[in-house]
């Protein structure tokens, strides 16, 4: 169904899934992690602009990308979430100068060791969205969501006892 | 013994024989060995390039590829426009190597393109890999008296970020050179102007006017004659200068010599060996005034009067 | 036991027409911890408001959620109305019911009532996770510290004196007043830049609330806003200022004569000088560069002149230190240097001038006694070409940007050329002219009607000598010809550049340049004269190229910031920043590697409890953390937190749902 | 590999002059031929001291104790363990004029089976990279190998790898014997243990243990210089190296071929950026 997907420069695998099955009526959960001065801003603006994307995201409000510890990816992919989306500003915009480079490679590094232990590289995604990209936060929503619905709903790792 | 790599480009065989001949003798003295490229192509200067790109870049290419069997660290070129040609297709080819590979691929028969031959004009050769101190220790007889207008042409130093060769407005290697050969070259404002060279066939009133601007000017400058390092300068401002005088309705008479000419010269080669026949315009008058007892040079002074003006003590 | 309030706004019809409001009301009384959940048609509304206090009172509220708009919208507003009935602002909590759901989902009003639930639920979660949070205050020493003394700082200095707050100016040179006071006369309105500056600069010096420290340097600053600590160095000038009178007997005496900076090195100055008659302070200094008696030991001749006995070759260096709440930075320009342009015979020819050297040709107090010469023959000019964008918007030689003044200060010199010597005549080639300003364009006519100068459009190719003139060959682009002109002199109007110190002064105070060299503002035109840093700001050609009324205009910004700054005994500042647990940090300090603002510092503590050993650990400067939280997600103990983002509440989030 | 006489003469050295006050180094164990670290804080007991391609324990990490803090300390260290040393110096864990370090330059170590470890055979750095004392001759920096695990995991399938590894989580027991044995797992309380932070509540559970050695493992991606002392702590025998080592590699390839603890004052790959760091995975 899927192609091969690059994990790394050195490792290949091939992304077959058994979650993938038709699920009509499944919804999934979608936690999205949003830096409060670009992305968020510009997902306020998709709002002002009443541009319509898919209900499934759950946003979260932080200062900045930078503040996103890998575990909040874990947790929600642990707990309520059936896929992740992180947006910052854009590299160079950062409202706190140089906090979403730090970021980027957290986040390369925590993608690349999630998809690893056997998350779909789908699970987690990331953008760069600024406060004028009302348009694309939307395409971004969009995208995730229907990446994720094609993965299915999350088994793998769940905490059993909440 | 240093090796050079030669091209010399079509007009080295016809117009500017003496260019190339007075170069060889030039370069044996310096104990230069002169490989010249076998089977070298035209450089495509002043018509490809206006027309397309492959070819533009195809015909110097070969003349690259052609060179870099010859294992060489530089190739020396004769005429302005060739080296222009050579220069721009090896910046171009160093820079894009998909374009490199594009265009090598429609000669690839004569080779891979690698990059290892530096190009340079035969007046940067002179200047900057052989070096005025050794030019100097051969001359044995100075041109001093003789003054010289140095005309560089438009293509020697320019695109800056092509040649990377002294400046691109105000060149001053020739002079330098012309200088280290005893002879005294006079502030030329237009050394770098041009004379028309590409309309030499097609607008030649575009010639007169351009070439007669720097005949003029290289006139009042009070040079004896021009100096010149590109065959087409040399031909249209030696050529035409007839029609120029008359066009101006005044009398010009400046030879016009290329720089190796004035070399071989100080280098103590006879007359008879420069090919003077080959001028239009006779050097002779011109070159009597070798010898002559100048007034001494002002430079000196001038410095002078520089370091009082930093700070001076009553 | 948390009793959380949950009040869900209609936004009129916003929210109501496309989520099912009362349904999410009740959703949200499902909750455990809510103990009332109500909704209104408009809860930023008065009314709305009263409800929520009304409800904050009556229910013993713990913690408050607004479900409506964006946070970034009314936030502030809820927060208010939390303060007012007095619970703490910041155990409010809003739910983004409306940009992030009902005006998102408008096709489908289930899906979006569920989501508008779950932002509550999320909401409830986290506020249930606040701390009464309470604004810092950070103390603030009163005094600024203004660098450079021309136009920009006096007037920087002035404007926040006279609200009586002290200034401490430094200037790099022996006098105060910059590039103005080399100006002749001032465009638009030809008023003689002297008379309107030396007022300025006398003001300056009387001034109760202002130190000046002229020939000194600032080259040290730590500490933080409001709490800035100073180093500078006062140049040595061999002179007692408290004896000299400045009555100049040195400076005629003394046989060393220099290039004059003042009149670009047109005359000499002596190497014991004060730099024009007018300057502040009117007091000589030795120029230890040139002086013989410094550099050589010979000479001696102004210390035997002195009748005073002012004069001592013995004089140091010496480190004045200043406490200093904010800084304006005003370190002006330099002028590009038009070598590069050697079609034009720069360097060549000596009757080709910049326009600063024009403009002291024919100011009074100018080494040619305000009549333009020749430099090579000493001539009056009659035919002058002036030359426009030398250096600037010139890709090729020069910089990309435009310059700002030259077109009108080129005009200005057309009309003063034209009153020096009535019987010459101006040529101006120009690109564009970019007289936007008040008065401007009116001046501009001026020069081309009244003093009838031929402006070419075009630019000049070439300039080459003939006889004694200059033949200047350029383009007419209106009349498509290449066009020659005849100069006994040439006038490059070269572009401004910044201060060639300005990297090395802003990397020393720790503000960002741009790659020309111009400091750079925190936004380039919402905060046009502060700094990324807190506490710095920029005035004049510090920050871009600037005529004198701009930047006398954003001196006084500059002062206004400052006064605000200063206008209480503390400063106030958004609670949400970072803290250190000193029980876990562990002290790696990879923290203060990631902190963009260096607020972290280290800091030394017991190693247990009572213990005389000590250990290191983190500590983060209130006044200086912005609140990003870098260092939390980096920090590996979990030792630093993040006020109103800490760990808990971001987990009350995520499995709230 | 036997440097057992010279470090023996050395500690003799250095408690005769008075330079230190314990020598870190390893013993013989008394009931097989493997060894045991060995904290001599007499000199009588020097004589215990050996070294052999048997010493495998990453000694650095005896320095985050209570027994060795501020005292002064003579220690052996191999190349993978000196970076880790490296690494504690920076983050100002260690005053190097506390330690007198003796570097080895090692020509690898043995595992159970007798055979050359896999880390040693995949070893970048095999001399050590600070010390005062430096035993043995330098062979320099190698080329930088892949782990093999990683290779042949990375061809199986996304399901084959979930399947793999929720067996390691289901095994782990949460002992943090990992922790302990880690040199650079020295915090004073460990986000693990933190109750206040809710992070790890909930039973022993293979998403518990799950959560805890992501965490563990992304607190060491960019530090971890695969000295492999956590797996030879772990009582239930857990591939830990894989995920270390994945992390190792995706930072090496990415972000200017980082290695961590090599130079002095290098503070790991998440301390620092690059303008130039990869975005293509950002949409």
């Amino acid at each position: 169904m899927e192609t091969d997907v690059k994990v790394s420069n050195t490792q290949v695998v091939s992304a077959e899934n058994p979650d993938i099955q038709a699920h009509a009526d499944w919804q999934p959960v979608i936690m999205g992690i949003l830096c409060n001065w670009c992305s968020y801003a510009g997902s306020d603006l998709t709002g002002t602009s009443r541009i319509q994307y898919p209900p499934n995201i759950r946003i979260i409000r932080v200062p900045c990308s930078s503040r996103v510890d890998p575990w909040f990816i874990i947790k929600s992919l642990q707990t309520t979430a059936d896929g992740v989306l992180i947006s910052g500003c854009h590299p160079g915009d950062c409202h706190y100068i140089s906090g979403n480079y730090f970021a980027r490679r957290r986040f390369l590094v925590t993608k690349k060791l999630l998809n690893f232990i056997g998350y779909h590289e789908n699970r987690v995604q990331f953008s760069w969205v600024s406060a004028a990209e009302g348009p694309k936060f939307a395409k971004v929503v969009d995208k995730v969501t229907t990446d994720i619905k094609k993965l299915g709903p999350l088994h793998r790792f769940k905490k059993e006892n909440l | 013994m240093n090796k050079l790599t030669y091209f010399p480009g079509c007009s080295a065989h016809g117009t500017s024989e003496e260019f190339d001949h007075t170069l060889k003798l030039v370069m044996k003295t310096l104990d230069v060995q002169m490989d010249e490229i076998p089977d070298w192509n035209c450089c495509g200067a002043t018509s490809a390039h206006v027309m397309t790109e492959n070819l533009a870049f195809a015909l110097p290419l070969r003349n690259l590829v052609l060179a870099e069997k010859l294992e060489n660290k530089t190739m020396g070129i004769a005429c302005a426009s060739c080296y222009a040609r050579m220069k721009v297709t090896k910046k171009e080819m160093d820079e894009h190597p998909e374009l490199a590979q594009r265009i090598n691929s429609t000669i690839i028969e004569e080779g891979e393109y690698t990059g290892s031959v530096d190009v340079q004009s035969m007046l940067q050769y002179c200047y900057e890999t052989i070096g005025l101190e050794t030019i100097k220790s051969k001359v044995t007889k100075s041109l001093a008296g003789l003054k010289v207008a140095c005309y560089y042409g438009c293509l020697l130093t320019r695109p800056k970020n092509v040649t990377h060769f002294d400046s691109p407005e105000y060149p001053m290697s020739m002079d330098y050179l012309m200088e280290a050969l005893g002879a005294e070259a006079v502030e030329f404002d237009f050394k770098t102007e041009c004379c028309g060279a590409s309309f030499s066939i097609s607008n030649t009133d575009v010639v007169h006017s351009l070439s007669g601007k720097i005949l003029e000017m290289a006139k009042a400058s009070g040079a004896h004659m021009i100096v010149v390092a590109c065959p087409l300068c040399q031909s249209n401002l030696d050529m035409r200068q007839p029609d120029i005088a008359k066009m101006l309705k005044t009398k010009l008479d400046i030879p016009v010599m290329y720089f190796t000419q004035l070399m071989a010269l100080a280098f103590g080669f006879p007359k008879e060996e420069l090919r003077f026949p080959k001028h239009i315009v006779p050097v002779e008058d011109a070159l009597s005034n070798i010898g002559k007892i100048q007034p001494a040079p002002e430079k000196a002074k001038k410095t002078k009067k520089a370091v009082e003006a930093e700070s001076e003590v009553e | 036991m948390a009793r959380v309030g949950v009040f869900t706004c209609f936004c009129g019809a916003n929210i109501a027409d496309f989520i099912d409001v009362p349904a999410v009301v009740e959703e949200a009384k499902k909750i455990k911890e809510v103990k009332i959940s109500i909704e209104y048609k408009y809860m930023c509304s008065d009314p709305g408001q009263g409800m929520i206090r009304d409800a904050i009172i009556q229910h013993r509220l713990t913690s408050v959620v607004v479900a409506a708009c964006s946070p970034r919208m009314h936030e502030k507003t809820f927060r208010k109305a939390l303060s007012d009935a007095g619970m703490n602002p910041y155990l409010l909590e809003v739910a983004n019911i409306r940009e992030h759901s009902s005006w998102v989902h408008q096709k489908d009003k289930k899906a979006a009532t569920e989501k508008a639930s779950d932002l509550i639920r999320m909401a409830v979660a986290k506020s249930i996770a606040n701390e009464q949070l309470h604004e810092i205050s950070v103390p603030v020493t009163k005094r600024a510290l203004v660098i450079g003394g021309g136009i920009a700082g006096i007037q920087a200095a002035l404007d926040i004196a006279d609200a009586r707050i002290p200034v401490t100016l430094v200037e790099k040179s022996p006098s105060i007043g910059g590039r103005m006071a080399q100006l002749d006369e001032t465009f638009p309105t030809l008023d003689c830049s002297q008379c309107i500056l030396t007022p300025k600069m006398v003001d300056v010096a009387s001034h109760p609330y202002i130190e000046l420290i002229p020939y000194s340097e600032v080259i040290e600053l730590d500490g933080f806003v409001g709490n800035y600590k100073a180093k500078i160095r006062k140049k040595a000038s061999y002179v007692d200022f408290s004896t000299c009178t400045g009555c100049g007997a040195c400076t005629q005496k003394c046989p060393v004569k220099v290039p004059n900076e003042y009149n670009m090195g047109i005359d000499k100055r002596r190497a014991i000088y004060t730099p024009f008659p007018q300057a502040v302070p009117n007091k000589p200094v030795i120029d230890a560069e040139h002086c013989t008696m410094l550099t050589k030991g010979k000479c001696g001749i102004c210390a035997k002149v002195c009748e005073k006995g002012s004069i001592n070759y013995e004089m140091k260096d010496e480190i004045i230190e200043r406490e200093i709440g904010a800084v304006v930075v005003a370190t002006g320009y330099d002028l590009w240097d038009p070598k590069p342009y050697e079609e034009y015979g720069v360097g060549r020819y000596k009757d080709i001038i910049t326009s600063l050297e024009f403009e002291r040709m024919v100011s009074a107090n100018g080494p040619t006694g305000g009549v333009p010469q020749r430099p090579s023959d000493g001539k009056v000019p009659k035919n002058v070409v002036f030359i426009k964008c030398i250096g600037s918007r010139d890709e090729a030689k020069g910089i990309e940007y435009c310059s700002k003044i030259c077109c009108m200060y080129t005009a200005k010199h057309a009309i003063l050329l034209h009153h020096k010597v009535h019987d010459s005549h101006a040529y101006i080639f120009y690109m564009d002219i970019r007289a936007a300003g008040k008065g401007y364009e009116e001046f501009v006519k001026r020069a081309q009607v009244e003093t009838a100068a031929t402006y070419l459009r075009g630019r000049v190719s070439k300039i080459y000598k003939k006889g004694d003139k200059l033949m200047v060959r350029g383009e007419d682009a209106q009349i498509g010809q290449v066009v020659e002109v005849e100069a006994d002199l040439v006038v490059l109007a070269t572009a401004v550049i910044p201060n060639k110190d300005n990297p090395d002064l802003a990397r020393l105070l720790g503000v960002s340049y741009d790659k020309y060299g111009y400091m750079s503002e925190a936004h380039p035109k919402l905060r046009p004269v502060e700094t990324a840093k807190a506490g710095i700001f920029l005035a004049g050609c510090t920050q871009a190229p600037k005529d004198i009324p701009d930047t006398v205009a954003q001196a006084s910004a500059c002062a206004a910031k400052v006064c605000g700054l200063f206008a209480g005994d503390t400063m106030k500042k958004d609670p949400m920043i970072s803290t250190v647990n000193n029980e876990y940090c562990s002290g790696c300090q990879n923290c203060v590697k990631v902190c963009p603002y260096q607020a972290i510092v280290t800091d030394e503590v017991p190693l247990g409890h009572g213990s005389k050993e000590l250990r290191t650990v983190a500590k983060i400067n209130e006044g200086v953390c912005q609140g990003c939280g870098s260092c939390v997600a980096i920090c590996r103990s979990t030792a630093i937190t993040l006020a109103g983002f800490t760990d808990p509440q971001i987990i009350n989030e995520i499995v709230a749902i | 590999m036997n440097y057992t006489n010279q470090i023996q003469e050395i500690a003799t050295k250095l408690f005769a002059e008075g330079k230190i006050d314990v020598f870190v180094g390893y013993r013989q164990n008394l009931f097989d031929e493997n060894q045991v670290p060995c904290l001599v804080t007499d000199p009588a007991d020097i004589s215990k001291l050996v070294f052999t391609e048997k010493s495998v324990f990453n000694l650095s990490n005896y320095l985050k104790f209570e027994h060795t803090r501020n005292k002064r300390v003579g220690l052996v260290v191999k190349g993978c363990d000196s970076r880790a040393l490296n690494l504690m110096l920076t983050e100002s864990q260690v005053k190097r004029e506390n330690v007198y370090i003796v570097g080895i330059c090692c020509e690898g170590v043995l595992n159970e089976k007798g055979e050359k470890a896999q880390n040693c055979v995949e070893c970048v750095m095999p001399d050590a990279v600070v010390y005062d004392e430096l035993l043995g001759s330098p062979t320099g920096k190698r080329e930088y190998l892949v782990n093999a695990d990683i290779k042949e995991l990375a061809q199986k399938g996304l399901t084959e790898r979930a399947d793999y590894f929720e067996n390691v989580f289901e095994n782990c027991i949460r002992c943090n014997a990992c922790r302990h044995s880690c040199p650079l797992c020295y915090c004073a309380k460990c986000c693990i243990d933190q109750e206040t932070s809710s992070l790890f509540h909930g039973a022993n559970t293979s998403s518990s243990a799950m959560h805890a050695l992501m965490t563990w493992t992304l607190h060491l991606a960019g530090r971890c210089v695969d000295c492999r002392n956590c797996e030879k702590a772990c009582p239930s025998h857990l591939p830990l190296h894989l995920l270390h080592k994945q992390n190792e590699m995706v930072i090496y390839e990415n972000f200017q071929q980082h290695l961590a603890g090599m130079e002095k004052d290098d503070r790991g790959a998440f301390y620092k950026y690059s303008m130039s760091d990869p975005d293509d995975f950002i949409m």
